[in-house]
């Protein structure tokens, strides 16, 4: 039977009823919530916050992939942790906090890395994931499976004063298909289309090198918990089908999916919010050029190759400076 | 006095610590470039403008923020061998420069031009 | 011995480094926070969001104003609470999560609806407040009380899929001085001053009638706990006085908080972020006009007044809608 | 054909569900009122405008929206006594209308004004 046609139970009825009566959510869209699986990679300042709501609005099942220990020094920030709980997994630590604001969702922990080996095993299973990983290496990683998967993609980074969001790969046209023509864009951008070269190894500012603040960190967690839940509810990642099977009319008030906005948060120590404290950025779509899904990404990306070690992300990442100039 | 447009440049994504620890420059850029002769007062035709040299494009603005308003020594962190270096989006009027030609797009007064350090922590 | 010249123990260090090291804050910031005392007003989807913040940055002292019990309608968006402690005052289910987080804090609670009555004395003790209660009357007393107190507000509101923000009475000028001269703004607006009338009590919508998303009132909570950490570690709050001595230059990079900004979320279910879901607008600063903190304000509103009930909130609030069309 | 100008207008805080839970209207408003007598076309000396009418403001421009796109029959959320309720902000080009003359300020082609109800949930 249609899983979207069941009735709720008293119990999810009495915990979503708030969000169920927003206009545009229904019952509907409540149910398309749990009947969802999300995979949130990284337990860390963008995770901990992000798997808050997404747990709180009851999506159905949430993968967190993280290797690390709970350490001190997150704790300002990595709300979904605790400190009798240091040294402990983050994945665990952040499961126990979640299973105790929402019993109902199932967690599924993935105490580990995600590493070209093991990166599409991991994401097939889900839905949606959340890139809310830390280094370069790893976000170039979790878009090019990304691509090839098929999985919409919401994508955050934060350091010091700085954040930025954008939704990826939502619709997730398939590797290759719906280049632009004409100055049009068909399909929506990967990672690489947006951000086609990583920064030298010395400007990648870390958060453990460079700082971060905890509420600019916390505040993209949040919206990329925002993204990911109206993407569910309302099924903005439906690719529209011309047998009108999957179909769904295309979305996007404001601005297309296949166009996306990067949000970009500025925070000043020095000065209250004011008006560019938030910036709204017009991206371009799928680019031909792109190493992952552009022309001819067939032939040079795939499952079989990141598993064997190409291309090689961790060498890719690492450019040095060409010259430093001091 | 030569010739100029008045344009807005931002810094986002931590490059502002490069410049003067300053998010938003409002700058009056030479509107013409090339060798530096006397500009040419308001008014006068465009069919001259060729030999007075070219409209300023991103390239050119690159290369002028570097000589003339950058305050830190590691200017690596924001040219390499000549062009913006990776990582690093340009958007002008809050478009991704692809959309509007890359580094040869020609500047116009009261132009946006906003310099985003792409980040990777979390 | 002046509190902000002792050395951070080890213990700080290790919790509060990665928010130490950021350009503009360092040891000394860090020594306003933790010397600093914050009121949330509201352990709801607002206050949770924002204490977990306020908690973890290493904010002094920490009161909490909430009456209620945690309800299961809660949890999908109140992400300091825990669904076993369903039926216990918020305030102590919210504290229980934040000790957890954070055990350095001094946690007040104060397990209490805020009324005419003790408002002052609630808040008196406290730095800087931080509104996230949630219905009109409520949000002019508390108003009100900071105007006369000389207490900076940072004021958020959200319902169903809108958030607002804006810090208001920071610095705080005394009531009835700053009036704007020849168009000049001298000192920064009240909540009366930006919020002229309540609306129509059959157009104030509460989450629980009209609903609300989680990650929607979450955002606005991260960013109340945002301003509010970035007023008391730069001294943004601090009055610049002729004799200097607790002078700081007027601070406002891009805003002055004499004519704050009204920070406004629009989150749309049927498209991804877009240009217009954040929007920065220019408020007007203190108004000669203003019953609370204009001209001849000190005759009309005292702290005796509002313990007598003068004015009447609930009435103010409650002015029924004038005709109905339908 | 009459003289109009070009404006949009925003609606924000739940106001957008009384005008077709729409957000973002891009108009074509009068540019004059009064007596709708036939308008001019461009290019007119601006001295006979008196004679026309007055140029809109921000009080007509309500009554205009709620004539014309108000699509909810609860016309008292968004306007009470012939002006807009208490509880709802109005900005002018991203500014209180308190800094631009509140409803008398004149509408100019190109403005955007905007409706926001005032939030009291948390
Ligand atoms: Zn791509
Ligand atoms: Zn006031």
């Amino acid at each position: 039977s249609n899983p979207l046609s069941r009735s709720l139970t008293d119990e999810e009825f009495d915990r979503y009823s708030r969000q169920m009566i927003v206009p545009g959510m229904g019952k509907e869209g409540q149910l398309r919530l749990l009947t969802s699986r999300v995979l949130i990679i990284g337990a860390g300042g963008l995770g901990c916050p992000a798997a808050q709501y997404i747990a709180g609005a009851g999506i159905g099942t949430i993968g967190i992939v993280d290797g690390d220990v709970v350490e001190p020094s997150n704790l300002h920030r990595q709300v979904g942790h605790a400190t009798s709980r240091i040294g402990t997994p983050k994945v665990t630590s952040l499961i126990t906090h979640l299973s105790a604001l929402n019993p109902l969702p199932t967690y599924i922990p993935h105490p580990c890395h995600i590493t070209p080996d093991n990166a599409a095993d991991l994401i097939a299973p889900y839905d949606l994931v959340l890139d809310c990983t830390d280094n370069p290496a790893t976000r170039y990683l979790i878009s090019d499976v990304c691509v090839l998967l098929r999985k919409p993609l919401v994508s955050a980074a934060s350091v010091q004063k700085s954040g930025q969001l954008v939704v990826l790969n939502c619709p997730a046209t398939p590797q290759g298909e719906g280049l632009p023509e004409g100055g049009k864009y068909n399909a929506a951008p990967c990672y690489r289309c947006c951000f086609k070269q990583p920064p030298p190894a010395a400007a990648a500012l870390s958060c453990g090198e460079a700082g971060i603040m905890g509420p600019v960190v916390g505040l993209m967690g949040v919206a990329q918990a925002g993204e990911a839940v109206k993407i569910l509810a309302s099924g903005l990642h439906a690719i529209p089908s011309s047998d009108g099977a999957t179909g769904q009319e295309e979305p996007g008030r404001e601005r297309n999916l296949r166009q996306p906005t990067l949000l970009i948060y500025s925070y000043d120590l020095d000065a209250a919010v004011g008006p560019y404290a938030f910036r709204a950025l017009k991206m371009a779509g799928r680019k031909k050029s792109c190493f992952a899904c552009g022309e001819g990404s067939r032939a040079r990306l795939t499952l079989g190759g990141i598993k064997k070690g190409e291309p090689d992300y961790v060498q890719f990442c690492s450019a040095p400076t060409a010259r430093v100039t001091l | 006095m030569s010739l100029t447009i008045p344009i807005t440049v931002d810094f986002s994504g931590g490059l502002e610590m490069l410049f003067s620890n300053k998010r938003r420059h409002s700058l009056s850029i030479p509107a013409l470039f090339t060798e530096e002769k006397d500009g040419k007062g308001e008014g006068e035709g465009e069919g001259e403008e060729e030999d007075k040299g070219k409209p300023v494009t991103i390239a050119f603005l690159v290369d002028y923020l570097c000589k003339n308003f950058m305050k830190d020594p590691r200017s690596d962190l924001f040219v390499l061998d000549g062009h913006i270096r990776p990582g690093i989006l340009v958007l002008i009027n809050e478009a991704d420069w692809e959309l509007e030609g890359e580094e040869t797009y020609e500047i116009q007064a009261g132009d946006n031009i906003l310099f985003v350090s792409t980040l990777h922590g979390g």
